[in-house]
């Protein structure tokens, strides 16, 4: 390996000396340029939401001044006299995103173990794929869907036998929209999100932990309850929250098919509302500042909802975390 | 290797140097110097702060806000530590290999021009000679000479880490550091690359991190050994090798911890 | 074989075959989606869909303005939103990394990110159409590139993260300054990972209904004047789709296939440059 | 591909044929000194002494560096190894060059008893295994160094004749037991400077091969 060519023999400089000052200003005049503009960046994302929020606080005021608590008691919601309740939106948002988390949790668990247990390797690519499709549709086409395709099947072949075999939370006239229409789409929304996160989460968990419980003999049911979930449980709590938010604050699915009324209904079939329906269907046409006003409260009650839901999450997983930690 | 000690000036002069990770007091009072045209290795068990002082000669611990070190590292008489000493300019002048190899997401032309163009404005041929110059330098010319325009991942490890070395050369450093370089290389390329680092020494000073003993006394002509913090000794490498004066340099030599 | 033994050989067929039924529920749904995507739109989609203009209920026409109309909101919320998203992330990756301004945009991008567009909708409604007194193309590409500069900023901080801290390292210790560590290695090790991130936020912002609701709004004919309401596909595919008119639900239809297309083709390209990026490294 | 390691324990092996060729001379001007009855080419022994002594210390530490920081294996273990104790072997018979001089000596301060002809033919013999034995040892010539191994024979042959003839002659004459003795002596340092060249044939066998010879534990 020796050094041929006269090439090698050239001097080594102390060339390092002659580096002029006036480039190293340049370059520290740059570096200071640039951090300022990436900092200003960041610092333009911190405005963004104060201004969100003092946006809308703004713009809220008027009825919160007007109603002040009053607003969360009341289920009356009277453009004509002026009368704004948030009760029915607001329960509206948590019961359709309640029933869908209840349908797309497990169905997403199922999901998510078909695609790393079960699944023969060269299905796993295409159904993988074929789910995150799912995700990526945008919502108003399930809104279409909803109300061109699935309420009409759900009023003609669902509803009539609801009504005959369940109990009257089910029960009302066979229109197709409601509530438990829109969980359902809600639900089939949202299930992509939470199954390829718990998929992917449990992908990662390590091969050797799970082939020294097989090699105790337990089954794959077993493994998957036992050793994965517990493994992975903080990835799982983080996809089901991501589609918790999802849910909450999902708009055009939900105004296609919920039906829009503000009357708080005992049945689940009836038609109903959540904010962000109410939102996309009344904003437009909403006259006078106190209408304004009042949607705006509940666009801001919204973004707090979804605030508190991340917050929780982050709380939650910061706790699992700390547990994980104190266990290893 | 007869040399008489009028061969033995010092490049790096460590003067009371103490480092800190936040709270963590990670080096104490370290003084020793790196002689010129010289392999300096850096021994000790993990987190014994070797890699910690290597990085302080070009100061590569001011990336991170929470790392501080205070005394003096003379290079050349100069006080590398001197705030007012343009930290670019120092890192240009005191080269560094890393423990994996590094190639950025370029053309091996590109990866070596990278430095050189930083502070020297050279024309096409100029910048083509001094290519070449760096490759051959790091005995990898002719491995590569074909495929100049090829991304640098696309060379084996062995091959990375030489390019690594001919990129750190190429801005024509006075001092090369070199951190753990065959770490992640197999047995032949670490053969190699102790093979250049022999023939490096001719021009450079070198200072070598190394967790491998025998790797230390293959290539140095010096030995620091470290623990926890402190030098423990510095000598010649063949005094440390055969008989060391401090027992727990025996100790760690030896195996018997670390 | 004894009884306990039994009673988990079964315990995991049961589970087992549920699995199986999630799966096939989960398909069935996109299934039946696709389907009448197809279905509805393919009759629907004629030449004049690109080339006339949204009609009025009962008279011929297409969706023209409404896809140029969505075409520059999306390119122009992008043009907007992608050099604050990056620099931003880049702010959190590499320069504040963990000082407190950092944490506090971190968590504040997560709050955005998880922010329901159609309070994005409102907030620029307020910032910009109650004040101007009109909807405009403008107050559109900004709602939609409020929607995209979290998501950018996100996946921007996520794939510098990526590189590996000893590429920086090399670079520095050769002398390089900061910014050219990250323009010219970082950024570079980088490259597919940030295109990836902000192909999926233009997929996201391109099927965004909500927030058009109530900044862009809509127009009926032509326009690219962006002080003025504009049209696009999303609230015209609303609009029309609500309506009681069979020609402009058929509509609604093609204008729904040709978002989905879009939004599909986004994610696809995202996909296979990420997959490139990773082959190359 | 040469490598800085190889070249490192080629010095080893330079300094180690130094030496041989040191010893050689030794031996040479020792026996030399005997039959020409010149006393001249006993002090040169004695100067070739320090300079094998000198060796010895440089050659051992060599090793001793090369093992501790090169740490070889397999070829280059098992030559550091054999050179070591070549060294050894090479410095002894530095020594035994150095008796043969210093009875030679005595024996030139009296008449000669007897013209020397077993005495110089031994000589030559046990010059000529030293000089084969370092050069097997070198070009790891497995064939030369087994021819040393039978050399061994017929000098220790010639020890025993020398041996006997000279105890009959004390015995007719006791007056010549002092020179007598002296021969015997050389005799006897000649015959163990075969002895270590053998052992010099024998770690060639086992440098070239791997193979031990010694103590009949594998026949030559």
């Amino acid at each position: 390996m020796r050094i041929s060519e006269g090439m090698a023999t050239k001097p080594v400089g102390d060339f390092s000396r002659v580096i002029s000052d006036v480039t190293l200003k340049r370059q520290y005049v740059l570096d200071l340029l640039f951090r300022t503009v990436t900092g200003l960046a960041a610092v333009f994302v911190l405005l963004l939401l104060v201004a969100i929020i003092a946006a809308l606080g703004m713009g809220a005021w008027p009825a919160i001044h007007q109603f002040g608590l009053h607003f969360f008691s009341s289920s009356d919601w009277n453009p004509v006299s002026e009368q704004f309740g948030a009760v029915v939106p607001i329960v509206g948002t948590l019961i359709t995103s309640g029933i869908a988390l209840l349908i797309a949790v497990p169905v997403s668990f199922g999901i998510a173990l078909f695609l790393t247990e079960l699944s023969p390797g060269f299905l796993k690519g295409p159904l993988g794929t074929a789910i995150e499709l799912l995700a990526a549709i945008p919502s108003i086409i399930y809104g279409m869907w909803g109300l061109f395709v699935f309420a009409p099947f759900f009023a003609k072949y669902v509803q009539p036998w609801m009504n005959e075999n369940m109990g009257p939370t089910f029960h009302g006239p066979p229109m197709g929209i409601g509530i438990l229409t829109a969980s359902l789409i809600l639900a089939i929304m949202i299930i992509p999100f939470i199954a390829s996160v718990m998929r992917d989460v449990f992908e990662v968990v390590p091969p050797m932990l799970k082939e020294s419980a097989y090699g105790l003999g337990a089954t794959t049911w077993e493994v998957v309850w036992n050793i994965v979930l517990p493994q992975t449980k903080t990835g799982v709590v983080g996809g089901i929250m991501l589609g918790l938010g999802r849910a909450l604050g999902e708009t055009m699915a939900v105004t296609f098919v919920i039906g829009n009324s503000h009357n708080l209904s005992r049945s689940l079939t009836m038609p109903g509302n959540t904010i962000s329906s109410s939102l996309a269907n009344e904003f437009t046409e909403a006259v006078g500042e106190l209408y304004t006003s009042s949607l705006v409260e509940l666009g801001l009650v919204l973004f707090l909802i979804t605030f508190v839901v991340l917050a929780i999450a982050k709380l939650l997983l910061f706790r699992l975390k700390k547990q994980e930690g104190a266990q290893t | 290797m007869q040399e008489t000690n009028s061969d033995l000036k010092p490049k790096i002069l460590v003067k009371d140097l103490n480092f800190y990770y936040g709270a963590f007091h990670a080096l104490k009072n370290v003084n020793l110097s790196v002689v010129d045209r010289h392999v300096t290795a850096f021994i000790g068990p993990s987190g014994c702060g070797k890699s910690t002082l290597l990085r302080t000669f070009n100061r590569m611990h001011e990336l991170y806000p929470r790392q501080k070190a205070t005394g003096e590292i003379l290079i050349n008489g100069e006080n590398a530590l001197d705030p007012k000493e343009d930290v670019n300019r120092l890192r240009a002048r005191v080269g560094m290999v890393f423990q994996k190899p590094t190639p950025f997401p370029m053309s091996i032309h590109d990866n070596i021009a990278f430095g050189v163009k930083l502070y020297e404005n050279l024309s096409k041929s100029e910048m083509n000679d001094r290519i070449e110059w760096a490759l051959h330098k790091a005995a990898l010319w002719k491995e590569v000479k074909d495929k100049l325009k090829q991304n640098g991942n696309s060379l084996s490890g062995g091959q990375q880490q030489r390019l690594c070395i001919a990129r750190a050369i190429a801005v024509r450093p006075e001092v090369l550091l070199l951190d753990e370089p065959t770490s992640a290389l197999d047995p032949i390329s670490t053969a190699q690359v102790e093979e250049l680092i022999h023939e490096l020494k001719k021009d450079y000073t070198i200072a070598i991190v190394t967790h491998n003993m025998q790797q230390a006394g293959r290539v140095s002509d010096f030995t620091a050994f470290m623990y926890i913090g402190e030098l423990i000794e510095y000598n010649k490498t063949d005094k440390i090798f055969t008989n060391p004066d401090q027992s727990l340099t025996e100790q760690y030599i030896t195996g018997h911890f670390g | 074989m004894n009884l306990k033994y039994l009673r988990r050989k079964i315990a995991n067929g049961m589970a087992l075959v549920l699995s199986l039924l999630a799966m096939g529920f989960g398909l069935f749904w996109l299934g039946w989606i696709l389907y009448t995507l197809f279905s509805r739109a393919l009759p629907a989609i004629h030449s004049t869909v690109f080339t006339q203009m949204t009609p009025p209920p009962g008279a011929q026409g297409g969706l023209l303005n409404a896809i140029v109309g969505s075409l520059m909101l999306t390119t122009i919320a992008t043009l907007i939103g992608t050099p604050i998203g990056i620099l931003a992330g880049t702010y959190l990756s590499e320069i504040g990394e963990s000082n407190g301004l950092s944490k506090v945009v971190r968590f504040i991008n997560s709050i955005l990110l998880s922010a329901p567009s159609v309070v994005i909708g409102f907030f620029v409604y307020a910032l910009f159409v109650a004040r101007v007194g009109h909807f405009s193309g403008w107050a559109g590409a900004f709602a939609l590139s409020v929607i995209l500069i979290p998501v950018v900023v996100n996946s921007t901080e996520t794939m510098l993260k990526l590189v590996p801290t000893s590429l920086r390292e090399a670079a520095a210790a050769l002398g390089a300054p900061q910014w050219k560590v990250i323009i010219f290695v970082a950024y570079r090790a980088a490259r597919s990972g940030i295109l990836t991130g902000i192909l999926l936020a233009v997929a996201r912002i391109s099927g965004e209904t909500a927030p058009l609701l109530f900044t862009a709004l809509n127009n009926q004919f032509w326009s690219s004047d962006l002080s003025k309401p504009m049209a696009n596909l999303p609230v015209v595919i609303f609009q029309f789709a609500m309506s009681p008119y069979e020609d402009w639900q058929s509509l609604a239809w093609a204008g729904a296939f040709l978002i989905t297309m879009s939004v599909l083709m986004f994610n696809i390209l995202a996909r296979l440059f990420l997959r490139g990026g990773n082959a190359r490294n | 591909m040469q490598r800085h390691f190889d070249q490192e324990f080629s010095g080893l092996k330079d300094q180690i044929l130094k030496m041989g060729d040191y010893v050689q001379e030794s031996v040479d001007m020792a026996m030399k000194g005997l039959t020409e009855r010149n006393l001249q080419h006993f002090s040169r022994v004695h100067e070739l002494e320090i300079l094998v002594n000198q060796s010895h210390i440089e050659v051992d530490e060599a090793c001793l560096k090369v093992l501790a920081r090169q740490s070889p294996l397999a070829t280059s273990l098992r030559l550091v190894f054999s050179i070591v104790k070549i060294n050894a072997d090479l410095e002894r018979m530095g020594d035994q060059a150095v008796n043969i001089a210093y009875n030679g000596q005595h024996y030139l301060a009296a008449p000669p008893i007897k013209p020397l002809i077993d005495l110089p033919k031994m000589g030559e013999e046990v010059k000529l295994m030293v000089r084969e034995s370092l050069e097997a040892f070198f070009n790891a010539d497995i064939e030369l160094a087994k021819k040393v191994l039978i050399y061994d024979d017929v000098v220790d042959e010639l020890k025993d004749k020398i041996f006997k003839e000279l105890c009959q002659m004390m015995k007719q004459d006791p007056s010549i037991v002092e020179p007598a003795l002296n021969l015997i002596l050389i005799a006897r340092n000649l015959e163990r400077l075969g002895d270590h060249a053998t052992n010099i044939a024998e770690e060639a066998i086992f440098d070239a091969s791997g193979q031990d010879v010694r103590h009949g534990s594998a026949k030559p």
